[in-house]
């Protein structure tokens, strides 16, 4: 089976294909058929490959497999290949995995949608670059995939392309991926011109087998470090960080399976993978990384400050998820990658999760997204509220959830490494994190305040093919907490399958401290979430304090954070305008039309000018003629006379 | 098997067409359309058997054909025809599109059709003319050939401003054409050869027998350039293509960019490169800057166009900014990738312009507010335009992110700062197109007209489809072109890196000193990383 | 003693020149024609000052006095025909080819 | 004593030329032109040219000049209503006549060195008929007949120009 693992990423293809081409005429049972077949058989036999991986020896534990030369020009050379290592086939599993899930769900959540088998067609092209992206071997495929996902999650997010919000989001979402894209192109030059190459195992070759070439460049910015930099650009634009994150909370208006594959499980996490697929380069580059953590905290922390207020379900979700994603990259940038991988594939599970919950609750409620009109749906939607306290639990990092073992591996991580502000900031963070969620569950479900008349009566619950992926999501969030148990708990059987891949000296930031300090300082985060929980009961469930009063005691600091610190309006203001002003008013109405226009109609009035002054000659006065007749005789006397 | 004259006949077929075209009593407008149509099919037919009999590992010049009978042996003109890898492929993609472009204006035309047809074969006679041309007198004369049919049929066939367009645009190529022509003579006169044929001009000029001073180099070089840069048109010279695009009829503006445009940058690497070396490396820095102003600029004004075939026009002027940028790169990617970005841009532009032709038969307006929601009405139509539009953005998987790709890897060895500047063209492009995709396309059906639209009928989508599969086989599968573009782009470089004019493309400053070949890693790693670049 | 040649030529510059000014000052069409013939006249006058001892001078004479009248003989028969048509003389108010 | 006549005669013709050109009556013009040629016609025979003066008097004086009064007996146009010529013709017309004068004389004057320079002086003696015939019909035949065409043409010209009513 190790031979055929290339195929994982084609079956979505045909499956693209099929739907794209003759999906139209396709009963809807065929559509969905097709469309859940293809992911399946790629999760299959990414299972089958997996298992295949596990028993190669350590060392070679990696398949490849060279299709075609793709460009080729000179001594640049492309190749369209796909393989497979343990840090891609982890994605790769939870990409067909959690992606069967929302498959399955989608069927009746789309139920009944003019466009179905077009989202379906969309969402196969999206597993497939996807899975391009992941399996590349070398950065220019990975960059197909890059872009491709780009690209389906334009026609995702504007699905209901009638509806101009969701229009100019997907629009939005593309541009701000591409501007992140500019900066992974240049990247890549870089690269190329270091290394010859651009593919993975060519550049970790080259990294290892000569150090002395490639030293770590502390301190300064030397080419390495901006390489990293750059990659990292790429990568904060695709995974929504500080500063282009603004694409996300907008990309909700696309329908919400979407938004829990793409903007939870999948897409954003690419971003992540890039750094730590590159691990070799960055670990050579302390001043990315140090960028990296700290851009990836801030934007933790800032994302869950506007969570705290946001009135649409699924807008405290996405900026749930930006911020969480903020965490990968913090334990990324202290060197703890299989930390970082960890919370990825835990994240994947209980956020999709949360999306898909919320989904069936919309979808219940037929469309209706603000939490305040929600209410008592505990009675109406009781086994969607079990699933969604049990993702709840799981993301605010109760201990024994999947979310506690993650968070508190990346928190112990800061704290071990020394970064101690960015552990102090990681639990403020983790303390916002429990409560917005307890928040967004105790409003959706909880009972309403003295009647205030929520139309959850009318709700109801969501069919079986919807609860189904919903449960075993549930089941997931709650397990896979066993496969990366910290060190006093339990062997890492994460750290195990991942350590060949990445780079060779990445646990050397294992930290100093003994297990009783690790043991203390989970017990000091499994706290911070209970807190939070307590707090959001406190507001939303025992109204001992009103949420109305303490925003009114501080109305700038919540109006800020209402309006998500402006920081749209801002781009807007301080980007957008400009340049289509400068664009309209200077470069095309003046500099074309005025300028070169008016120089080159400028010659022709010229010209038509000289014209009519010698047309005056032509006075008609025959005298006049006579007069220039001597004037031309004399002239010509006078140059006999003179020469 | 050998077909004697090929190149000859390739390119004198379609004019012998359009006369018979003009014969024939112009009232069956029918079989017109229908025999112009099959003999521009037949042109492409046998330039196919030209590719086909194209050996692989060519480097120089592949074809030559020398018409005994037809040359001026006082003045030593000669009809002198040849093919090799840069032009291969631009005499493929005008054969290409001038059947596209003739069934296109199947219903798009009604007036004088009889002339319109015969006008379109003529011009496509002078574009192959120009592609196969070796001789510098045979080479203006199709140059200047081709301005008069093009002339034509923005002038007659045009929108509103026709004249105005037709006539700048006669202006503006004629005066540098003009420039060009003294530049040859001149240069007939220095050299001394007697003769105007290129390769025994190039041959001189490099083998030092009848060198140039420097200053008539650069003068020489200008005049060429000149003529080039505003047929490319290179930034302050491309006021002309807006209006010419948006008067020309749908066929027209198809192949004006699609072809046209072609020429210039041909010309530049044609002629400019290799007789000039020693002033094209002088003038690389100012040329560079000036396509990547041109890069931003066009795709900045694009943003903000109100007309869509202004729109395409001025994206037009950023994609051939980044082809000059490749050209003057002076590297082994750069000009592959300007040779390759020529080819798409004439297939995604050309493809675009079809596109907005098309709706302009239905609805008679170009203004984009006009629109919205059109998805709804013609879904088909929107998904091809969507394909479309992303192979003009240079989304990698189709045609336009190798050509841009390969140029900017090219031009980042030379000057990575102004590469970095050229790669924002890369989110600008995007902007713009998606920009007008989204008012277009999407949004709420406001308007009725726009409601009961038909979608694509056959035949439009006849014009479509060769164009789309172009466009995907072009960005999945390079190879075919690349490899035969490579021995050519090789001899244009050859005289500026001969002359060490290039630092014997030393090792760009971000490699380390000392770099020893990376060592071979085990085999199961991709093919082992090439040597570092020093040709 | 013979009159110098150059008294005749200074003679000849006079009248040309005061014909040529003639055409310009008068308004009447017949006048200017007649300017010209003076001017002419002036010319036969160098030309014979010049070949004093040989006939050539003469022979020139003749021939552009014979050149004089045909030219007269047009020139009126045209004068005539205009003033037909705008029965007047003033060469002011013939404008028409006024560009 | 030649010396005088020239003087006379000269002086003559001057003031005719004058008069003709402060005339208000075309028909006093004609006739001072008359008078102008008359006077030149003596200057001829001055120049021991008898055949020029003879040619003058009858083709000149007698036909052109008496074709020009019939026509303008014929039109009798009213007076030159020159309504004072604009100021900026007169000073013009002035400027252009002196320098005109002042370049000719000096231009044939330095003809003078031509004229001493080679051709020896023929033995002097009158121009009369027979030497101009001899020249006419041995060195000037060619031009004889192209005026004998040209004269032809002209009548034609006038004929039709006068008749045909346009």
């Amino acid at each position: 089976m190790s031979d055929w693992f290339w195929i994982i990423p084609f079956f979505p293809l045909a499956g693209f294909l099929v739907l794209g081409l003759v999906g139209r005429r396709l009963p809807v049972a065929a559509v969905s058929l097709t469309a859940c077949g293809s992911v399946a058989l790629s999760f299959v036999t990414a299972l089958f490959s997996w298992q295949a991986l596990l028993r190669q020896p350590d060392e070679a534990r990696f398949f490849s497999q060279r299709l075609f030369t793709w460009i080729a020009a000179g001594n640049f050379q492309a190749d369209f290949s796909f393989g497979l290592n343990p840090l891609s086939m982890v994605m790769v599993l939870v990409i067909t995995g959690v992606g069967l899930l929302i498959h399955i769900y989608s069927t009746g959540y789309m139920h009944g949608d003019p466009g179905y088998p077009r989202f379906f067609a969309y969402l196969n092209l999206f597993l497939f670059a996807m899975l391009t992206l992941v399996m590349a071997e070398n950065y220019l495929l990975l960059f197909v995939g890059w872009e491709g996902v780009g690209l389906c999650s334009y026609l995702l997010i504007g699905f209901w392309f009638e509806k101009p919000a969701a229009a100019s989001a997907g629009k939005k979402a593309f541009l701000v991926n591409r501007i992140g894209d500019a900066a992974f192109l240049l990247g890549l030059f870089l690269l190329f011109y270091q290394f010859g190459t651009l593919d993975f195992r060519g550049i970790e070759h080259a990294l290892h087998s000569e150090p002395l070439h490639f030293p770590v460049e502390t301190g300064q910015i030397g080419t390495l470090t901006l390489t990293a930099l750059l990659l990292f650009v790429g990568a904060v634009g695709k995974s929504a960080q500080i500063p282009l994150y603004v694409w996300l909370p907008d990309a909700m208006e696309g329908p919400t399976p979407v938004s829990a594959l793409i903007h939870a499980a999948t897409m954003v996490t690419a971003g992540i993978y890039l750094v730590v697929r590159s691990s070799a380069l960055f670990t050579r580059a302390p001043l990315a990384m140090e960028t990296v953590a700290v851009v990836g905290m801030l934007t933790a922390v800032f994302a869950a400050t506007i969570g705290l207020v946001q009135r649409d379900i699924k807008r405290v979700l996405a900026y749930s998820t930006v911020s969480q994603l903020g965490y990968m990259f913090a334990a990324v940038g202290v060197g703890a990658f299989v930390g970082g991988m960890f919370h990825l594939v835990t994240h994947a599970f209980f956020k999709a999760l949360l999306f898909l919950g919320a989904g069936s609750v919309i979808h219940g409620l037929h469309g209706e997204q603000d939490l305040f009109h929600m209410g008592n749906l505990r009675k109406q939607m009781p086994r969607t509220f079990a699933v969604m306290l049990v993702g709840m639990l799981a993301i605010a990092g109760v201990p024994g959830l999947s979310g506690f073992f993650s968070k508190d591996e990346i928190l112990w991580k800061l704290f071990s490494s020394g970064h101690t502000w960015l552990w102090i900031a990681g639990l403020a963070g983790a303390a916002m994190t429990a409560f917005y969620t307890a928040r967004l569950i105790l409003l959706a479900f909880g009972s309403r305040p003295h009647g205030e008349e929520a139309h959850g009566h009318a709700a109801h619950e969501s069919p079986a093919v919807m609860v189904v992926p919903l449960v075993i999501l549930a089941l997931l969030s709650i397990a896979a907490g066993w496969i990366g148990l910290p060190a006093w708990l339990g062997t890492n059987h994460l750290e195990e399958f991942l350590s060949p891949a990445l780079a060779v000296h990445a646990e050397g930031a294992h930290g100093a401290g003994s297990h009783s300090t690790e043991i203390a300082a989970a017990a000091l985060s499994s706290g911070i979430a209970l807190l939070g929980i307590g707090a959001a009961l406190l507001f939303y469930f025992y109204r001992r304090l009103d949420p109305d009063a303490l925003a009114g005691r501080f109305p700038f600091l919540y109006r800020l954070l209402r309006n998500k610190y402006w920081v749209d309006e801002l781009y807007r203001g301080v980007f957008v305008q400009p340049c289509l002003w400068i664009s309209r008013r200077v470069f095309w109405l003046y500099w074309d039309q005025e300028v070169i226009d008016g120089l080159v109609n400028g010659t022709g009035r010229i010209l038509a000018g000289a014209g009519n002054i010698l047309r005056r000659l032509q006075s008609g006065s025959v005298r006049d003629y006579a007069a220039w007749l001597c004037a031309g005789a004399l002239t010509v006397l006078l140059y006999l006379l003179i020469v | 098997m050998k077909i004697p004259y090929l190149l000859a006949l390739l390119t004198y077929l379609p004019a012998a067409g359009g006369i018979l075209v003009l014969l024939v009593n112009g009232a069956q407008e029918k079989v017109i359309r229908w025999f112009a149509f099959l003999l521009s099919a037949a042109v492409f037919v046998l330039s196919l058997l030209l590719v086909a009999s194209y050996p692989l590992p060519a480097a120089g010049y592949v074809l030559e054909e020398t018409l005994g009978w037809l040359q001026v042996p006082q003045l030593g003109i000669t009809h002198h025809m040849g093919v090799d890898g840069v032009n291969l492929f631009l005499v493929l993609l005008t054969t290409f599109l001038t059947p596209i472009a003739i069934l296109s204006s199947f219903t798009a035309v009604h007036r004088k059709v009889q002339s319109y047809y015969a006008l379109l074969l003529f011009l496509e006679t002078g574009m192959l003319g120009v592609f196969l041309a070796l001789d510098l007198v045979l080479f203006y004369l199709f140059w200047e050939v081709t301005l008069v049919p093009m002339y034509l049929l923005i002038g007659i066939w045009g929108g509103e401003r026709r004249i105005y367009a037709a006539v700048k645009f006669i202006l503006y190529t004629m005066v540098g054409s003009l420039l060009m022509l003294v530049a040859i003579l001149y240069l007939h006169l220095q050299t001394g050869t007697g003769s105007f044929d290129l390769l025994r001009i190039a041959g001189q000029l490099s083998s030092g027998a009848a060198a140039l001073t420097r200053t008539q180099e650069l003068w020489l070089f200008l005049a060429f350039f000149v003529a080039f840069a505003i047929k490319v048109p290179l930034f302050p010279f491309h006021t002309w293509l807006p209006d010419a695009h948006v008067e020309a009829p749908t066929a027209g503006s198809i192949l004006l960019a699609g072809v046209l445009l072609k020429m210039g940058a041909y010309g530049i690497l044609r002629f400019c490169l290799p007789l000039f070396p020693h002033a094209s490396t002088a003038f690389a820095p100012l040329i560079s800057l000036l396509a990547v102003i041109g890069i931003i600029y066009g795709a900045l004004v694009a943003l903000v166009q109100t007309d869509m075939k202004k729109l395409i026009a001025y994206s037009s002027v950023s994609h051939l900014g980044f082809v000059v940028l490749g050209i003057f790169s002076f590297s082994l990617q750069g000009l592959q990738g300007a040779s390759y970005q020529m080819l798409n841009h004439g297939i995604s532009t050309g493809a675009l312009f079809l596109i907005v032709g098309i709706l302009y038969e239905r609805r008679h307006t170009r203004r984009i507010e006009e629109f919205g929601g059109i998805a709804r009405s013609m879904p088909h139509y929107a998904a091809a335009t969507l394909i479309i539009a992303l192979s003009s953005i240079g989304l990698p998987g189709l045609n336009g992110f190798v050509g841009e790709f390969l140029i900017l890897l090219g031009s980042f060895a030379k000057n990575s700062a102004l590469t970095a500047v050229a790669v924002t063209g890369v989110f600008f492009s995007a902007a713009y197109l998606l920009w007008m995709y989204q008012r277009v396309y999407f949004g709420p059906l406001t308007r009725d007209e726009n409601r009961q639209l038909a979608d694509l009928d056959r035949r439009e989508w006849a014009c479509l489809i060769p164009l789309i599969l172009m466009a995907v086989w072009m960005g999945i599968y390079s190879q075919p072109f690349l490899q035969r573009m490579e021995g050519a782009s090789r001899n244009i470089l050859h005289p500026i890196q001969s002359n060490q004019l290039v630092a014997r493309e030393a090792s760009p400053d971000f490699r380390p000193a000392a770099s020893p070949k990376p060592a071979a890693g085990e085999s199961r790693i991709a093919p082992e990383p090439r040597s570092f670049p020093h040709e | 003693m013979t009159v110098p040649i150059i008294y005749y030529l200074g003679l000849s510059a006079l009248l040309f020149a005061l014909g040529s000014v003639g055409l310009l000052l008068k308004r009447n069409l017949l006048v200017q024609f007649m300017c010209v013939e003076l001017m002419l006249n002036a010319a036969n006058l160098a030309f014979v000052a010049f070949s004093q001892g040989r006939a050539d001078g003469s022979v020139i004479v003749f021939i552009v006095m014979a050149v004089a009248a045909a030219e007269a003989g047009v020139g009126l028969a045209l004068v005539v025909v205009l003033f037909r048509n705008r029965n007047s003389l003033d060469s002011e108010d013939f404008r028409l080819m006024k560009g | 004593m030649e010396f005088i006549l020239f003087l006379i005669f000269s002086f003559i013709c001057i003031a005719a030329v004058l008069n003709m050109l402060f005339q208000k009556e075309s028909v006093y013009c004609a006739l001072s032109l008359v008078v102008c040629m008359a006077s030149l016609a003596c200057l001829y025979l001055l120049l021991q040219a008898p055949f020029a003066a003879a040619i003058q008097i009858i083709i000149y004086a007698g036909a052109v000049m008496v074709l020009f009064l019939f026509v303008i007996m014929l039109l009798d146009p009213r007076s030159d209503s020159g309504s004072g010529r604009p100021r900026r013709m007169l000073f013009l017309a002035t400027v252009l006549g002196i320098s005109l004068f002042a370049a000719l004389a000096v231009f044939l004057s330095r003809s003078q060195s031509f004229l001493n320079s080679g051709h020896p002086k023929p033995a002097a003696g009158q121009i009369g008929a027979v030497e101009v015939g001899l020249a006419l019909f041995h060195r000037y035949l060619i031009p004889l007949e192209a005026v004998g065409i040209l004269i032809l043409m002209a009548t034609l010209g006038a004929v039709l120009l006068a008749k045909k009513k346009i």
